[in-house]
């Protein structure tokens, strides 16, 4: 395990921690986006450097923003006049988080010596990927295309303004 | 309709959709977004405030606040001789001084019967329409830098008016703050030398609107800005007292130079351009029309000038006293309407001054074009009334 | 000897490094090259700076800076001393951190763009399978800095232009990655330095560089727009339009703080200039192949600086849309042009060789922009009119 | 401890953070918030195991986080759409007082 | 077409870029210190004094009539009358100005007191640097600084200094032919000779 791995996990926790710990809304958006930027980082240090690109471009480049203008559109910037950011059952969730933590973390402690240990850089480039996804993936790829073309078309009608008469 | 279009017949009471300003709802959720535009901003063209109302970027209240550079420019004027308010008329509209000055003259002629030698008259159309060139040629300039332009149109622009600056030098003396009129003609006489170099100076301005026009007029981002935007219906145009090159986009056909008949514009072969669609786009090409027809003016003018005094050689100059009477005298500024009102008491001092600035009266109207339209288009329709502040606060 | 000339910075570099133990080079290599694009760019900048001045002036009939230093050349360093020891002022009610953190975000990774362009032959930083994606995906991340710098100020100006901003930025980055998928598609490959090599061969002595084909051709006027909304220039500057917003999202900005802005501004457009090169313009290849022996890195600065100068001229020409019309023009017209011409190119790419295809892809795009384009035209009811007079 | 332990332990990490983001705040977006954490999470264990799995050649694991991705982010528009919706009808974003069906 | 107007704009400030390097027509610049415009005849600036021969003190035609600083606008001169009389040019007694003050921060260069001025005593200068670094004094010109001989009004306004000398000369004569006459018979007028109206306040 490099430095730079303990560096970035750090990093990237710390972000995940600040996303949803913070009380500004906006400033839990832009801890958001150094998770994502960490995580992309992570993806980096795994070699696999188109899913880090794409998702530093779709995250960061997208769903970051989106969150953003979210945040303004509904004006969730400014914190709850009445009672705390956290939800009355805070506690429960915190637990249950807890619980699914220390399962997580004691399945793979447990397993972690049977774990494959350093392996052979794989030698992967985009051509492949493109390749696999033109190929052996290609049923999953139209339908994720028709995926995002619904879920575009839903999310504009979804947000869109409601006539006059509709209501 | 149709009887706007005989300028002489103007009828306001007929008039129907004259009433508040429409008020525009806001479409989203959501409180409205308040921004003092001004008074320190970059395109208010002075010390000018806005207060907007924006929902999103849509204008749905609008206040212009006045006031910022007052001068007390009426109330001086009362307590001063009448030649001393004449460098003072210079400093309403500071683009166009001698425009000011002749309106000024016209007035104090009117109280005190003076009439004006044939030469002084055609100088005063000379400098008059020169004072239209350049004014329209800034105007725009600074239209289409409210558009985002980089100052190139307006140091096109402000490179002819050079040219037209550097003629009001070489007869009156200043560039900007000419104080020529005097009641009863012109302070100084032309000498041919001058004329020459205004026939020069003509000669080359067709050359410059032509070069505006192909630059910008046919530029299709400069269409979408001003096609459609600021509409200015026409009888709310009329019943606003708008005047100038701003009613004539509007459609209506007024302009005191035809109506009035003042000085020797009847000598003279010129067209008043109209708009059709009463938007930004009409006022932007009825201002260069109109310097097409103020060029054609220059030099009919320059042609058949006579020779003779400048100065009536009776008129009187200081220590007039004007019998008790009230006169008011009113050009067609190349802002629009502007007139003096002057009441004497007998005294050496005017009873009572009034002016009526264009640009005030012009600016008015702001909210009723605004309302409904982009924050951008805010400082646009602001820019094509074509204001100064320091007329519209005097 | 012109082989030297050629690759004088990577041998230069070559040199540095083999100085050092042996431990050391690989780190040093990068330390170098890294060190290099962070020296010279914003060195182009401060160039750039006077250049675009002074071109301004020029297009004003002006003469432009002309006080500091021989032909005012010394004026980025007067400007630059005026922005060091200017106070930096942070409004009161301003979110701190975040109006700290936005300038460097920004020029951080703008810099980070750098990193895969072909800049000559051999000379790129990082050169990567996946190149474009990662120019992209770092591109894609300035506009957050935008936003943190337009929301921290808690000025309606600089959030307007914030907002502005960031929707300008989304809706062109997709036309942009469009018109580069284009050329993804012929070149078959997402490596600048494989776009570049499928660019530099010549026939008749003209190169086959992307921009002469139709596709081509059409590909690069839509990169060409999407790269000016992109980096905020004039056309499409509204983010900072003076005459509206102030200054826009960097109003609250003053000293060192407002020059890395400005700094970032001009090394996106130096990065965008360089990729669009890269993809349409043969990149480092030469123009003739009769001019091969010149160093490949002078064709690409020269390209580069082409760029910049067609930026100066389009700023010193034309007004600024509005957002409706940016955003209509983006979505209804720049939008369906790109993925046109992404047919075309799969046109092209099969019908082989000959004249047919020349003739058919050119029709096919000529008649989508004159459509387009007047349907544009149609909806923002604009047109030239005829004015009538009064007697 | 191996590498990919490392990994997992951070995705789990993660994970468990993005839960307890989802279970614990009120406002709806920072709960859209730790459902993306968390989505991320399982794709860092996806590349881990891809990375340091038997097969990298056949590219399973990338493929899926590559998909992944690409369902996110049609969840976070969807999701983020509703919420707006959400907020044009109630003027809230508060899970605590959206709680009813019927607006 | 779209573009087609985008197009003709761009061919323009291509035009105005190339010409800028050739034409002096379109690089209307001029670098101001180093380069400078002569000034016209008419311009006008800031009033100066004018004085005949070589003693400014003696030869100042200025008799502080106060009329320019009544019609002043902006009541920017202040002038306080002398008590004694002294010889003007044409040998006749009168008063002089004790203290004759024009603030250069309020003048606005109306020449109205030149047209005012019966005596031709003051003139506009095209002198416009005059800005200096002092807040009170340098403001304020007194008689000493604002007196300049007929020589230089000469130098600048050469026309209109030829009709004014020539005025002065006819008046001058005339008041001489008076005065002969005057010898000749006894004295019985008013001493000063009521100022000609000028044409148009003393132009041309």
């Amino acid at each position: 395990m490099s430095f730079a791995f303990y560096l970035i996990a750090a990093l990237t926790v710390a972000g995940g921690l600040a996303a949803v710990l913070l009380k500004n809304t906006v400033h839990c958006a832009l801890a958001l986006t150094v998770a994502f930027a960490g995580l992309a980082f992570l993806f980096l240090q795994l070699d696999a450097q188109f899913a880090g690109f794409a998702q530093i471009l779709v995250y960061i480049g997208a769903v970051a923003i989106l969150v953003v203008f979210a945040i303004l559109l509904t004006r969730g910037s400014e914190t709850p006049k009445d009672g705390g950011i956290f939800s009355r059952t805070w506690l429960a969730g915190l637990a249950v988080a807890a619980a699914v933590f220390a399962m997580l973390g004691w399945a793979v402690l447990q397993s972690a010596p049977g774990l494959p240990g350093a392996t052979p850089e794989p030698t992967v480039t985009v051509g492949d990927i493109g390749v696999a996804l033109m190929g052996r993936y290609v049923l999953p790829l139209e339908i994720v295309a028709l995926l995002l073309t619904a879920a575009l078309i839903g999310a504009v009608i979804v947000a869109m303004h409601e006539k006059e008469g509709g209501k | 309709m149709s009887a706007l279009e005989s300028s002489s017949a103007i009828k306001t009471e007929k008039l129907e959709g004259w009433n508040r300003p429409p008020v525009i709802e806001p479409d989203g959720e959501g409180e409205l977004m308040e921004v003092a535009m001004g008074p320190h901003h970059p395109s208010t063209h002075g010390v000018f405030r806005m207060d907007l109302a924006l929902d999103g970027e849509r204008v749905i209240r609008l206040k212009p606040v006045f006031g910022y550079l007052h001068r007390n420019h009426e109330k001086l004027g009362e307590g001063q001789s009448y030649l001393a308010s004449m460098p003072f008329t210079d400093r309403l509209d500071y683009i166009c001084s001698l425009t000011n000055n002749w309106a000024y003259a016209l007035a104090v002629e009117k109280l005190i019967g003076q009439a004006v030698p044939e030469r002084a008259e055609y100088l005063r159309v000379i400098l008059g329409e020169l004072t239209r060139v350049q004014n329209h040629a800034s105007s725009i300039g600074f239209l289409i830098q409210e558009m985002g332009a980089s100052g190139t149109p307006l140091m096109y622009a402000f490179r002819e008016r050079e040219k037209i600056l550097d003629l009001f030098e070489g007869l009156t003396g200043s560039r900007m703050m000419c104080n020529y009129m005097r009641f009863g003609g012109c302070r100084v006489d032309a000498s041919a030398a001058w004329l020459d170099a205004v026939r020069k100076v003509v000669a080359g301005l067709p050359g410059f609107v032509d070069e505006f026009e192909r630059f910008l007029t046919s530029n299709e981002i400069l269409m979408a800005r001003c096609q459609g935007v600021g509409i200015l219906r026409p009888e709310l145009a009329v019943n606003a007292g708008v005047t100038g090159p701003m009613l004539r986009a509007s459609g209506v056909n007024y302009d005191i130079r035809k109506v009035d008949h003042y000085g020797i514009y009847d000598r003279f072969k010129f067209r008043v351009p109209l708009g059709d669609h009463w938007d930004v786009y009409d006022r932007y090409m009825i201002r260069i029309l109109e310097m097409r027809e103020s060029i054609g003016i220059v030099e009919q003018a320059l042609k058949d000038i006579p020779g003779g005094p400048v100065m009536d050689q009776k008129a009187k100059i200081r220590g007039l006293r004007p019998k008790p009477g009230e006169a008011y005298g009113r050009i067609e500024a190349p802002k629009g309407e502007l007139g003096f009102y002057l009441q004497s008491d007998g005294s050496p001092n005017p009873y009572r001054y009034r002016v009526r600035p264009p640009s005030l009266i012009n600016l008015t109207i702001l909210e009723d074009m605004c309302l409904g339209q982009n924050v951008a288009d805010v400082v646009l329709i602001f820019g094509s009334v074509d204001i100064v502040l320091g007329e519209v606060d005097r | 000897m012109f082989e030297t000339a050629d690759q004088i910075f990577v041998l230069l570099k070559h040199w540095l490094v083999g100085l050092l133990p042996m431990a050391l080079q690989p780190v040093a290599g990068v330390v170098v090259s890294v060190a290099a694009i962070v020296c010279f760019f914003p060195a182009l900048f401060a160039l750039t700076t006077v250049f675009e001045r002074k071109g301004l002036g020029r297009i004003q009939n002006r003469i432009g800076p002309n006080r500091t230093g021989p032909f005012g050349i010394l004026q980025p360093v007067a400007d630059g001393i005026k922005s060091l020891t200017k106070e930096d002022i942070v409004p009161l009610s301003a979110d701190g951190a975040v109006h700290f953190l936005a300038p460097l975000v920004l020029v951080v990774t703008v810099f980070m763009g750098f990193a895969v362009l072909p800049m000559g032959r051999n000379m790129v930083l990082a050169d990567m399978d996946a190149g474009l994606l990662f120019y992209f995906a770092i591109g894609a991340s300035t506009e957050l800095s935008v936003f943190m710098a337009g929301w921290s100020s808690r000025n309606k100006y600089s959030l307007m232009g914030a907002m502005r901003a960031v929707a300008q930025m989304i809706s062109y980055e997709v036309a942009l990655l469009l018109s580069s998928v284009a050329v993804v598609m012929i070149s078959g490959s997402l490596s600048l330095t494989k776009i570049v090599e499928a660019q530099n061969h010549y026939s008749y002595g003209l190169p086959h560089w992307y921009i002469f084909t139709p596709w081509g051709l059409a590909g690069f006027v839509m990169y060409a727009i999407a790269t000016t909304a992109e980096t905020n220039r004039s056309p499409f500057d509204l983010p900072e339009g003076e005459s509206e917003l102030v200054a826009g999202y960097h109003t609250e900005y003053s000293g060192f703080k407002f020059a890395l802005f400005f700094l970032g501004e001009y090394l996106a457009m130096f990065s965008i200039s360089g990729l669009g090169t890269t993809l349409f313009l043969g990149g480092w290849s030469a123009p003739f192949s009769f001019l091969t022996w010149v160093p490949s890195w002078f064709w690409f600065f020269s390209k580069l600086m082409m760029s910049i100068f067609v930026f100066i001229w389009l700023r010193g020409t034309l007004p600024r849309l509005r957002q409706d019309q940016l955003m209509n023009f983006a979505w209804k017209f720049v939008l369906p042009m790109c993925l046109l011409n992404l047919l075309v190119a799969g046109l092209w790419r099969f019908m082989g060789d000959g004249w047919l295809r020349w003739v058919i892809c050119s029709a096919i795009l000529v008649a989508a922009y004159v459509g387009l384009g007047w349907e544009e035209m149609r909806r923002m009811h604009i047109g030239a009119r005829s004015y009538r007079y009064a007697e | 401890m191996t590498p990919l332990a490392g990994y997992l332990l951070v995705a789990a990490l993660l994970f468990a953070i993005g839960l307890a983001g989802a279970l614990t705040r009120r406002n709806a977006i920072l709960v859209l918030i730790g459902i993306e954490l968390m989505l991320n999470a399982a794709n860092l264990n996806f590349i881990a195991f891809w990375r340091y799995g038997p097969h990298p050649e056949a590219l399973t694991g990338m493929m899926f986080a590559i998909f992944s991705i690409a369902v996110a982010a049609a969840e976070a528009a969807v999701g983020l759409g509703l919420v707006i919706a959400i907020h044009r009808h109630t003027h809230t974003t508060d899970l605590d007082q959206i709680n009813r069906m019927k607006g | 077409m779209l573009g087609e107007g985008i197009l003709k704009g761009l061919a323009e400030t291509a035009k105005n870029f190339a010409g800028s390097f050739v034409s002096a027509e379109r690089m209307t610049t001029v670098q101001y210190p180093e380069e400078r415009i002569a000034p016209v005849e008419a311009a006008r600036v800031f009033p100066f004094l004018v004085y005949d021969g070589a003693d400014w003190e003696a030869g100042m035609r200025c008799v502080a009539c106060q009329i320019c600083e009544k019609e002043c606008p902006p009541k920017c001169i202040y002038i306080e009358k002398s008590k004694d009389k002294k010889p003007d040019a044409l040998g006749k007694p009168q008063f002089y100005p004790a203290k004759f003050d024009i603030d250069v921060s309020v003048c606005m260069s109306c020449q109205i007191c030149v047209e005012v001025c019966p005596f031709e005593a003051i003139k506009m200068d095209n002198e416009f640097e005059l800005a200096t670094d002092d807040r009170f004094g340098g403001l304020l010109q007194d008689r000493k600084q604002l007196a300049k001989s007929n020589e230089y009004y000469h130098t600048i306004h050469p026309t209109e200094a030829a009709e004014v000398d020539a005025r002065l000369a006819a008046e001058k004569t005339k008041a001489a032919a008076d005065a002969a006459a005057k010898a000749a018979r006894p004295p019985a007028q008013a001493a000063t000779p009521a100022p000609a109206q000028k044409p148009a306040g003393g132009g041309e």
